[in-house]
């Protein structure tokens, strides 16, 4: 397997998650250079979550191949793994333990040097610091997925996914989330799956639509139009039968 | 680990991946630490064992002074334990599924199977902890009427060998039932029929000790031993197969 | 009749019935379980006549 | 891709032809097996007499017992249960490994021959049981692990009833196939080696006569051939379904 710091972030080759004959995921290939934002597109059952399972390792493909940095998911997923950060509509925090022991946990599990400094440096970045004696219960919803957002970045990923990130966020707590996404993107690879076609497509340098499983469009931002955008993802979601 | 690009850089933070074995106890330390704060699986078990005892009582109200609760006993205090274990089992895995913190420690580079000896170990810890209360209180209240044998603290043994079993029989299965519709009756469904052999032979190993007539070992070593033997192979089988179970 | 002989064959009758039961049952849940089998091929057929008028409508469309 | 070449059971494929010979040859043994098994095979000792008599030309010592009759069916079905059992971990294990829905399908079907099959012995079991014994039930360990048993397959198929994703539903159901297989001979090792003051084991008769051992075989090589064809039946009526079910989704797609 190639590997170096030329391989693209992302690359998907015919990707396909199917039991029975039903298919989630139907040769979905893409290629996603690094620092890019992508962010994926499409109606309800479309794959959205299947794609992001399977790049994330949480599911093995049955068919086709998929690589972080040129590690190969099916290959070896634990090297994988250690790439990838997930940022989901659950927070994957324990609520009767505090944000820092929270942090602790993963932070111990991924086997960061020093755990403490990392889990300060964080909780500082945001913004926290000051509550990280209390338990994640009683956090509001968006301190909760601040936390959540320390918590994917504890082992300094690679690539970001995050799933549905805004459900359940109030326009406040919105504008905080992406300031804090926007900071932590360096030369980060991030992927979002999102049903808010404008702000996905805002935040995006590339979009990728996802109708039955099948990719209908993959292109950079700076080839698209947002009107001829929005106009053929509303003709997917019209296809797609929910 | 080869260190790609960003490895360079003074920000990184990867250290070589953790053992196992740090692993497993971060693991474990995280369940011990959960619980020590809410006490949630403690006092709801112990509350149960109380209850249940105080049904023996009502049960057993009219009966008492003809019974032989030498006999009865290990039976008795068995149907305790299984009962007060399918409930804390049966809660052991809501945390982890509440917020999709499975997920979390599914994304972290590590053995399954850790995740499954970290459980069993935890449930095992709680379930002892139970037992210390609840089986002096079984003696307090049904036992301290008759002469004690002096075999009676035998029944440690049958004891640890089948919480061990049970907590790891029941950590697999609840992993499967919180995936489930009607989760409770779903693991004791489950579970029952799956410890019935260890049951079968902790609950003579008990007797035999809490009667310690004259040939007690008789009755007590060679169950003791196939217990032994089930719990081995049961968790070996638990073990090997826990991979496909928590990542479906 | 000789006792003995009254003796030896003494516990025939009243097992009767219940070996009789016995394969009796056998043979009965043998027929239920093939009715279930039917009872899914059923299904099946009412699903395959769904199948048959949603091709239909989407031909006549 | 490799996993594409795996060969996948399908209805109509080579067993399926032999479905029909084997139903009637089953019929035929079964038939053939019952029919010895009273008329030609001697019956089993019981008590013994207060004075020998003769019989025809035989000197007979102890009852004659017609109730042993039920065993003729009883061990070969007790026998089937335990292959079905087999097939549907083999089929449980052969799906963990590949993810391929059809032998998540295979090992269901084989799973609900298993319980057919179970519910047949603990039937016949129990009515030997109530005659030979006078209760209906008691705790006696043979009975007990084939209840245990039986409880462990039924528990399956409440397992499965209660999972909504299929896959989710087949990977637990391997998994629990595969457990049942390896806890049933554990336990009835278990249950049987542990001394129990309350219920003695109860000594099978030492040895059966060569033609006991014909009738049994015959009539076990009988209900092994209507096991299989049961489950090409239920096999080929799942596949059908299945089949259906896909062409509904596909549906969709035009």
């Amino acid at each position: 397997m190639m590997s170096g710091p030329d391989s693209p972030a992302i690359l998907a080759c015919g990707l396909t998650k199917a039991f029975g004959t039903r298919k989630a995921l139907d040769r979905v290939s893409f290629e996603l250079p690094e620092g890019a934002f992508l962010s994926i597109f499409g109606p309800n059952g479309a794959g959205k979550t299947t794609l992001l399972r399977v790049l994330s390792t949480l599911v093995r493909p049955t068919g086709g191949k998929a690589s972080l940095c040129g590690i190969d998911l099916t290959e070896e997923p634990d090297k994988a793994r250690g790439l990838v950060g997930m940022i989901s509509h659950q927070s994957m925090l324990y609520p009767d333990l505090t944000a820092e022991e929270n942090l602790l946990l993963y932070a111990e599990l991924y086997g960061v040097s020093d755990p403490k400094a990392r889990v300060g440096e964080l909780l500082e970045a945001v913004g926290l610091a000051h509550r990280r004696l209390d338990a994640v219960r009683t956090f509001s919803r968006g301190m909760t997925q601040r936390v959540s957002i320390a918590r994917a970045l504890v082992h300094d990923p690679r690539v970001v996914f995050l799933d549905e990130p805004y459900s359940g966020l109030d326009p406040h707590a919105i504008e905080i989330f992406d300031e804090l996404i926007e900071s932590t993107r360096a030369d980060r690879t991030f992927v979002m799956v999102s049903h808010d076609l404008a702000k996905g497509f805002a935040m995006c340098t590339h979009a990728l639509v996802l109708a039955r499983g099948r990719v209908v469009s993959f292109a950079p931002k700076d080839e698209l139009d947002f009107d001829d955008f929005a106009q053929l993802y509303r003709e997917t979601v019209g296809m797609g039968v929910a | 680990m080869k260190t790609t690009k960003r490895g360079d850089s003074p920000n990184c933070h990867f250290a070589a991946k953790p053992s196992t074995f740090s692993q497993y106890k971060t693991l474990l330390a995280k369940d011990l630490r959960q619980e020590f704060r809410t006490r949630e699986m403690l006092t709801s078990m112990g509350i149960y064992a109380l209850l249940v005892i105080i049904v023996y009582g009502a049960a057993l109200a009219l009966t008492a002074n003809g019974l032989d609760i030498m006999k009865m006993g290990g039976g008795l205090l068995w149907v305790l334990i299984v009962f007060t274990s399918l409930l804390g089992l049966g809660r052991s895995f809501a945390h982890e599924k509440d917020q999709g913190c499975m997920e979390g420690i599914l994304l972290v580079p590590l053995d399954r199977s850790v995740i499954f000896l970290a459980k069993t170990t935890a449930n095992v810890l709680f379930m002892l902890a139970v037992e210390v209360i609840a089986v002096p209180l079984f003696y307090f209240f049904f036992m301290t009427g008759q002469p004690v044998a002096p075999t009676l603290p035998a029944i440690v043994a049958p004891l640890a060998v089948g919480t061990i079993g049970m907590a790891g029989i029941g950590t697999m299965l609840s992993t499967i039932t919180m995936n489930t519709r009607a989760k409770d009756v779903m693991l004791a469904v489950l579970f029952i029929p799956l410890i019935y052999p260890l049951l079968y032979a902790c609950v003579t190993a008990t007797t035999a000790a809490i009667a310690g007539t004259e040939f007690w070992t008789d009755y007590f070593v060679m169950p003791l031993v196939l217990a032994c033997g089930y719990d081995v192979v049961m968790l070996l089988v638990c073990w090997v197969l826990y991979d496909f179970v928590v990542s479906a | 009749m000789n006792p003995i002989l009254a003796d030896i064959y003494s516990t025939v009758i009243p097992s009767a019935p219940f070996i009789i039961a016995a394969y009796a049952i056998v043979w009965v849940a043998l027929l239920v379980y093939v009715a279930i089998v039917v009872r899914g091929l059923k299904r099946t057929e009412a699903q395959m006549a769904v199948l048959e008028e949603a091709v239909r409508a989407k031909a006549g469309e | 891709m490799s996993d594409k070449k795996v060969k996948v059971p399908e209805a109509g494929q080579w067993p399926d032809n032999l479905v029909v010979p084997a139903v009637l040859a089953g019929a035929v043994l079964t038939t053939a097996g019952f029919l010895m098994a009273f008329l030609m095979v001697g019956p089993v000792n019981g008590a013994a007499l207060s004075s020998p008599e003769l019989v025809g030309d035989v000197m007979v010592t102890n009852q004659q017992l017609l109730s042993q009759k039920i065993f003729y069916f009883h061990m070969p079905v007790a026998i089937v249960s335990f292959v079905a059992l087999v097939f549907a971990a083999y089929y449980g294990i052969r799906f963990l490994m590949g993810r391929q829905q059809r032998f998540d399908t295979c090992s269901r079907v084989a799973m609900e021959i298993a319980l057919l099959f179970v519910v047949f012995t603990m039937v016949t079991g129990d009515l030997w049981t109530r005659f030979e014994w006078g209760v209906w039930w008691t705790w006696e360990p043979r009975l007990t692990t084939y209840l245990i048993l039986m409880l462990i397959v039924i528990a399956y198929f409440v397992l499965r009833n209660a999972v909504d994703d299929p896959e989710r539903r087949a990977v637990f159901s391997g998994v629990i196939s595969i457990i049942a297989l390896v806890d049933v001979p554990i336990c009835f090792m278990i249950t049987r080696l542990i001394p129990s003051s309350v219920h003695p084991v109860v000594a099978r008769e030492g040895g059966m006569a060569p033609d006991m051992v014909a009738a049994v075989m015959i009539i076990m090589a009988g209900m092994m051939l209507v096991a299989f064809g049961l489950y090409r039946l239920r096999f080929r009526q799942a596949r059908l379904d299945e089949r259906v079910q896909a062409l509904k989704d596909q549906l969709e797609d035009y």
